[in-house]
């Protein structure tokens, strides 16, 4: 069985892609039967996962050499590209942690999209991209993964528009896409110049060379590449300055932001760069950027997230903000610490949002949270699984957040990034602060009497339930103690650092202080008065962080009115220069220059004849006259 | 012989034909120029009996001188009713045409001149008609057909357009 | 040299009635006129194509043959011509051919 | 099939079935659209099964068929296909049935509508199997007289009149022809000079042309460029573009963005560019900066259009810079891109008219301001306008991504920064394309709209034909590049040397 697995890796993202082919051409007129289809394929796909995965952590010997089976897609001279699947410990885990949060996700899905008229269109989507998610995590080469990088991004765009007869919806779609397009554009320029410098982008022989990179390029081209790629994940990854669709993409179904926004696509960035971590490795200066990018993007997204009011958003500036750590962790050359944030977020962070997806349901879609209050009591099974996701986000141990956060922030101080490091802590501290807001102001305090909340039905609150384990659990695979994640997922070799328990009680009393800090503005009843005048006293930090830095509205300025208006201008260029002047002026030129010719033609035939008759004596005395050359040319022949 | 007699019978007629045709150019009657057309016709025929082809000058009084005349005359009477006092008048272009002509006649005048004709080889056979006959219906037939069939369709086609318009067929 | 008639006579002959042909084909108002004075033309070019054929070629009658079909085409195109210019005439109540300059659009 | 004439009868079964519907009662539409769908189903088939039985191994020309003609002027009936021109080949018929389809709804006239369009397509593809100069000329003559027939009676007036339209179309056609015309007679004079026996296959002019000057071979070249190049709507000469698509019917509009364009980067590449290698050489950077003008320029037009018609004339003007700029690369990797993404481009754009003329169909508008929520009440129109908006954006797994990413390859390894211009036509490219898919398909929908039916029947076969060529190859690309690259290699290895003899602009 595990054998069949590994040498068939590829069936894990052909599964999902089956179940896409399969809903869209057959099982679509019935929900259910779509459905079923699309968690068969992504269970299937689980199943295939975890048993390539057993494969690979049960033999040491993967983690010096991959296992590739790759199939030659086109060639020309100068040019070839194969697509194959590559298993290593750091593809293994990928692919099982996104096909087993998948698995739960679609699940939930059942009962959260219950009645939709696009039931069936949501499920193939989502099997489209739990599909394309995989082959980005399993490719084994760099094009393979940007063509498997744009299908998520196309599958986010078709999810976040999936209502699209919202206008909001429909926008947000696009801004995904766009911005991500923007980002992808770098990432390819990247890739080009990968292919044009080492002649491949199979990530193994890619590995193997730029390990030798002065044989075929300069380091300051190398860092340029590296700066190029890296702008990729940037926008896949939402990191600033590029992180503006994430917030908005909340506008698609909460499944979808638990698994795309949350769970799976948005660290794509993070582990794209985990896999060229050979090419960062070589460039100090990227890395340096990649840290600090990472570092301010966590505090940024931070302070943005203490002044939201809507639920879902404030947890995708919460995503942003951790997949900030992540970029953190590898821009100081832990790729391990990074890796292991994104497994434990993609736990209690899918669990999260499909907590608030539960309570939205519960709701019918009310998503203010100072309209909510006390829903612990109608929604218990909601209630704590959200509370355990607060607890793991925070980072209070044993649970997984604790972990994975701790990791991070020792790597930081150990690498000697004393600025980024003060900046990571202080953004632990808002993390607390801002989700226990949330969890506070949700699930505590008194209930709002408009509300008629009932708790979800099983196929929902069970993979609630399963990822509130997995958030407890999740992170004991790499504790300081035993450390069996450092031992397999690393860059170079693996790093088993003492315990830092400095940064460890530091980073506890953190996340307390945080926590305690909501509970007294926010759960101590009369306290909410008392948030309102401190949000009023500095009202202008408030204002600010409430509209996002107005980033947003500096984007919207730029594209309407710079990109606008310069469309605008080459378009009139181009029909009143190119074609009024220059192609309608050569019309009018000949128009004209037949006006000219017009008034000799009299109309007259009399008229005509007279000059017909000159040309007839101008022809015989050319003929009779002149010697037999002349007259060659008129009668014509050249020889 | 009558060498003499053909000379002046070449000069007279000549001068028939180029009177006749000045006439006809130059009167501003344009049923005098038409008489006067068909005495240039007749003059014509002679001299293609000076040409010794009698059958052609025959053939020049029947059609020529009899139908085309008599043909243009009953145009003009279609056409033109009332006084025909100054009915054939110049155009403004009088003048250039008269260049023109002046022109064209130095230039044939001057080639006819210069050219230095072959000299006549052998006499006119006395049985034109015959050897006409022969060469038209034997060698030149198909010419022939065609003339003949260009004629009917001459004649259809002016059939066609003389033909008087009613005004309530489409006219209107 | 005046005495004997040569073939130059006829030519010049023609000539000159040509031109008077031409002039009147050129210079005339009146459509008939115009229709008419082409016959003088096409009569030279007869004059032309029979004295040609007695002094050059005398025994292949080439000349009288092509004489008569000019004469056949003339008397066709007479027909036609008359019949346009009745056409002509019966729109525009006019032959003057000053009038008509329907060849400029 | 050994020795059946399998290219002649894929240019003769549009004819036949054209002669066949000209003796058909003008009211039996139905029988005169099978009749048209037959005859081009007959061609697709035919050359389906011709590329797939070309053998890539042997390379070179195959099906051949030769007949000599013009003694004098060495013209012979020439026919014959490699890997270059028999992409352009399936997709000419791929885009000819698909038009056919697209144009099942044409009730005026439709008996004349459908023998101009048969005539068309056989013209078009006359000149991708024609390997004579002087029939290559000859079937892109038969091209230009149907299509300005079909736009003055079936065309749309917009922005501009359709007679507008559709003189500009024939008027750039033909300025394009008469240019190139004159650098043929010159080419031919030439050569002829050079050997003393007249030839005009192909081959034989670039073999006779190596024995040409510098200087002729540079003129000769920018002559071929102005013609190719306007037919390609080559940046300045791409005003009839946009215009012209907007005035044509759907079909022409698929036919001509889809192939007829084609046959200008066909013949740059095939004609231009394999007999004056050296004229290549000397004129590929201004070649180049023409494209990169072109993608930039008619990106940022688009940006700015509101009717659909217009985004996608100025779409195909901007994707056309990339093949121009693949071109200037002369080597062996861009070229193949040129060839890759006129197919591509070919499908991608034939679909996207199609589903324009539907909509235009249906709700009697192409500007977009009009329009809204379609895909509540079309979704099957709107999968097509999705697919076609995605392949214009360049999306991986569709066909268009793989060709890009060829030419990006090979232009920025050449041209490095001028290439990362026209590599930043990709976000222009996605940004109206994603607004007019936004704007056209989503947002609330429209009540006027409610009682719109969505395509089916025959309707679907655009769909299903293109959307199919789209994905496969897309997710397939060697079938696409294997061909591809086996006539570009040989054409390359043939010019190696003249690119690197000659001067540089």
């Amino acid at each position: 069985m595990v054998e069949f697995a590994m040498h068939h890796a590829w069936l894990v993202p052909l599964l999902p892609a089956l179940a896409f082919l399969a809903i869209v051409f057959f099982t679509r007129p019935w929900p259910m039967l779509s459905a079923l289809v699309a968690v068969a394929g992504i269970v299937g796909s689980f199943i295939v996962s975890a048993l390539a995965a057993y494969g690979v952590f049960t033999n040491p010997a993967f983690k010096e050499e991959p296992l590739v089976y790759a199939v030659r897609w086109f060639s020309m001279p100068g040019l070839q590209i194969d697509v194959g699947v590559q298993l290593d410990p750091v593809s293994a885990m990928m692919i099982f942690m996104v096909s087993m949060v998948a698995s739960l996700i679609f699940i939930y899905a059942i009962g959260y999209m219950k009645g939709d008229p696009g039931f069936s269109v949501f499920f193939s989507y989502v099997s489209l991209f739990a599909a394309s998610m995989l082959l980005l995590a399993i490719s084994s080469n760099l094009l393979e993964m940007f063509v498997a990088w744009e299908l998520v991004g196309l599958c986010s765009y078709l999810l976040i528009g999936f209502y699209s007869h919202k206008i909001s919806a429909r926008e947000a779609a696009k801004k995904a896409f766009i911005t991500c397009r923007i980002a992808d554009f770098g990432l390819l320029l990247g890739l080009l110049s990968l292919q044009i410098v080492f002649g491949t982008l199979n990530l193994v022989e890619l590995s193997e060379k730029i390990a030798h990179f002065e044989q075929y390029t300069t380091l300051a081209v190398l860092s340029l590449i590296a700066v190029l790629v890296f702008i990729g994940p940037i926008g896949k990854s939402g990191q600033f300055p590029l992180h503006v669709w994430l917030p908005d993409a909340m506008e698609g179904p909460t499944p979808v932001s638990a698994l795309i926004h949350a769970a799976t696509m948005v660290v794509a960035g993070v582990y794209l760069v985990a896999r060229t971590m050979f090419l960062f490795h070589e460039v100090p200066n990227a890395m340096e950027l990649v840290a600090i990018t990472g570092g301010f993007t966590a505090l940024f997204a931070a302070t943005i997230a203490v002044t939201q009011r809507e639920i879902k958003r404030i947890l995708a500036y919460s995503t942003v903000s951790q997949i900030g750590y992540m970029m953190l962790a590898l821009g100081v050359g832990s790729m391990t610490a990074s890796l292991f944030h994104m497994w434990t977020h993609a736990f209690f962070k899918a669990l999260m949002f499909l907590g608030a997806g539960s309570v939205l349901h519960a709701l019918h879609h009310k998503a203010d949270v100072w309209e909510m209050g006390g829903l612990i009591k109608k929604m218990p099974i909601t209630g704590w699984t959200f509370v355990i996701g607060g607890l793991a986000i925070a980072g209070i141990p044993p649970f997984a957040g604790f972990w994975s956060k701790d990791e991070i922030l020792a790597m930081t101080l150990e690498s000697g990034h004393y600025v980024l490091f003060v900046m990571a802590a202080f953004t632990a501290f808002l993390t607390a602060f801002y989700m226990w807001r949330l969890i506070f102001l949700t699930f505590f305090g008194d209930e709002n009497p408009e509300n008629h909340p009932h708790e979800s039905p099983a196929v929902m609150t069970l993979p609630l339930i399963g990822l509130a384990i997995l958030s407890t659990v999740g992170g004991l695979v790499g504790t300081p103690w035993a450390p069996y994640w450092s031992e397999w997922i690393f860059f170079g070799h693996p790093h088993h650092g003492e315990p830092n328990y400095w940064v460890m009680i530091g980073s506890i009393v953190l996340a307390a202080a945080g926590i305690y800090l909501a509970y007294q503005l926010y759960c101590v009843d009369k306290a909410r008065a008392k948030v309102k005048a401190l949000a009023e006293r500095y009202n202008h930090i408030y204002t600010i962080l409430y509209n996002k830095y107005y980033i947003d509205e500096i984007y919207l300025w730029f594209n309407h009115t710079i990109i606008d208006g310069a469309a605008k201008l080459f378009y009139l260029f181009d029909i009143y220069v190119v074609d009024g002047v220059i192609v309608n002026g050569l019309g009018a030129l000949t128009c004209l220059f037949g006006e000219g010719l017009r008034v000799s033609n009299t109309g007259r035939l009399q008229n005509y004849a007279l000059v017909f008759f000159l040309g007839v004596l101008a022809v015989v005395v050319l003929l009779a006259f002149t010697g037999p050359s002349a007259a060659s040319l008129i009668v014509g022949g050249v020889k | 012989m009558e060498g003499i007699w053909m000379t002046a019978a070449f000069y007279l007629l000549a001068a028939i034909i180029l009177g006749s045709a000045l006439l006809v150019v130059l009167l501003k009657n344009i049923v005098h120029s038409v008489l006067w057309l068909a005495v240039c016709f007749v003059a014509m025929a002679g001299l293609f009996l000076t040409l010794d082809a009698d059958f052609l000058a025959a053939v020049q009084v029947l059609v020529y001188a009899g139908a085309v005349c008599i043909m243009v005359v009953f145009g003009i009477m279609l056409i033109q009713r009332g006084d025909m006092g100054s009915t054939n008048l110049f155009n403004n272009q009088t003048k250039a045409a008269a260049g023109v002509v002046a022109l064209v006649l130095a230039v044939c005048g001057y080639l006819a001149a210069t050219t230095p004709w072959a000299s006549p080889a052998a006499a006119v056979p006395e049985n034109t008609v015959e050897s006409i006959a022969e060469i038209m219906l034997s060698k030149y037939v198909i010419p022939f057909e065609v003339a003949a069939i260009l004629l009917l369709v001459a004649l259809v086609g002016a059939i066609f357009l003389a033909k008087e318009v009613k005004a309530d067929a489409r006219n209107d | 040299m005046l005495a004997t008639i040569s073939l130059t006579h006829y030519m010049v002959l023609s000539a000159l009635l040509f031109g008077i042909g031409l002039f009147g084909v050129l210079a005339k108002k009146n459509a008939i006129a115009v229709l008419i004075c082409i016959e003088l033309m096409l009569n030279a070019v007869n004059i032309n194509l029979v004295a040609i054929s007695k002094y050059i070629t005398p025994t292949l009658f080439m000349g009288q043959l092509f004489a008569i079909f000019v004469i056949t085409v003339a008397a066709a195109e007479v027909g036609v011509g008359l019949a346009i210019i009745i056409a002509i005439y019966r729109n525009r109540v006019s032959v003057n051919l000053d009038d008509f300059d329907w060849l400029k659009w | 099939m050994e020795g059946f004439p399998v290219l002649l009868t894929i240019l003769l079964a549009p004819v036949v079935a054209a002669v066949i519907m000209a003796f058909i009662p003008r009211e039996e539409h139905m029988l005169i659209k099978c009749i048209a769908a037959t005859g081009t189903f007959i061609s697709m088939a035919l050359s389906l099964y011709v590329y797939f039985a070309y053998d890539q191994s042997l390379g070179g020309l195959q099906f051949v068929q030769q007949v000599p003609w013009i003694k004098d002027l060495g013209v012979t009936f020439f026919l014959g296909v490699d890997g270059i021109s028999l992409p352009m080949l399936l997709l000419t018929n791929l885009i000819g049935f698909s038009a056919v389809f697209a144009s099942w709804n044409v009730n005026h006239r439709p008996r004349d509508f459908f023998i101009l369009l048969c005539l068309l397509i056989t013209g078009v593809m006359g000149t991708f199997v024609a390997q004579d100069l002087f029939i290559f000329l000859l079937f892109y003559e038969v091209v230009v007289i149907p299509i300005y027939i079909l736009v003055i009676i079936w065309g749309s007036t917009k922005r501009v009149t359709k007679e507008y339209a559709g003189m500009k179309l024939t008027i750039y056609l033909l300025i394009g022809s008469a240019f190139l015309l004159v650098g043929v007679i010159a080419l031919f004079m030439k050569t002829v000079a050079v050997t003393g026996a007249p030839d005009m296959s192909f081959t034989g002019l670039a073999q006779a042309a190596q024995g040409l000057s510098d200087f002729d071979q540079k003129w000769l070249f920018a002559l071929m460029l102005f013609g190719f190049g306007s037919l390609l709507s080559m940046w300045p000469f791409h005003s009839w573009s946009p215009d012209g698509y907007a005035g044509a019917p759907t079909a022409v509009s698929m036919i001509h963005a889809g192939v007829l364009k084609k046959i200008g980067g066909y013949g740059l590449i095939r004609i231009a560019l394999y007999v004056l290698p050296v004229g290549a050489k000397f004129w590929a950077p201004v070649i180049a900066v023409l494209g990169v003008c072109g993608v930039a320029y008619a990106a940022m037009a688009a940006l700015a259009q509101k009717d659909l018609k217009y985004i996608v004339g100025y779409s195909s003007v901007s994707h056309m810079g990339y093949v121009l700029l693949a071109v200037a690369s002369l080597n062996v990797i861009g070229l193949n891109g040129a060839v890759a993404n006129m197919f591509a481009h070919g499908i991608m754009a034939a679909l996207f008219f199609s589903t324009i003329g539907f909509i235009y169909e249906k709700t009697h508008t192409r500007w977009i301001p009009d329009l809204g929520g379609l895909a509540r009440q079309t979704p099957r129109l709107a999968v097509a306008f999705m697919l076609a908006a995605m392949a214009s954006l360049g999306l991986p797994g569709l066909v268009s991504f793989i060709p890009e990413f060829t030419i990006f390859v090979a232009s920025f390894k050449v041209y490095g920064g001028l290439a990362v211009v026209a590599i930043a036509g990709i976000i222009i490219t996605a940004l109206y394309a994603l607004r007019a898919g936004a704007n056209t398909l989503f947002g609330p929908p429209r009540p006027e709209y409610d009682s719109l039916k969505d395509i089916r029947g025959p309707e679907l076969v655009p769909l299903a034909v293109l959307g199919t060529v789209l994905v496969v190859g897309g997710l397939l690309p060697f079938l696409l590049f294997d061909m591809v690259n086996s006539g570009i290699v040989p054409l390359m290895a043939e010019i190696s040397g003249a690119l690197q003899l000659g001067g540089s602009f």
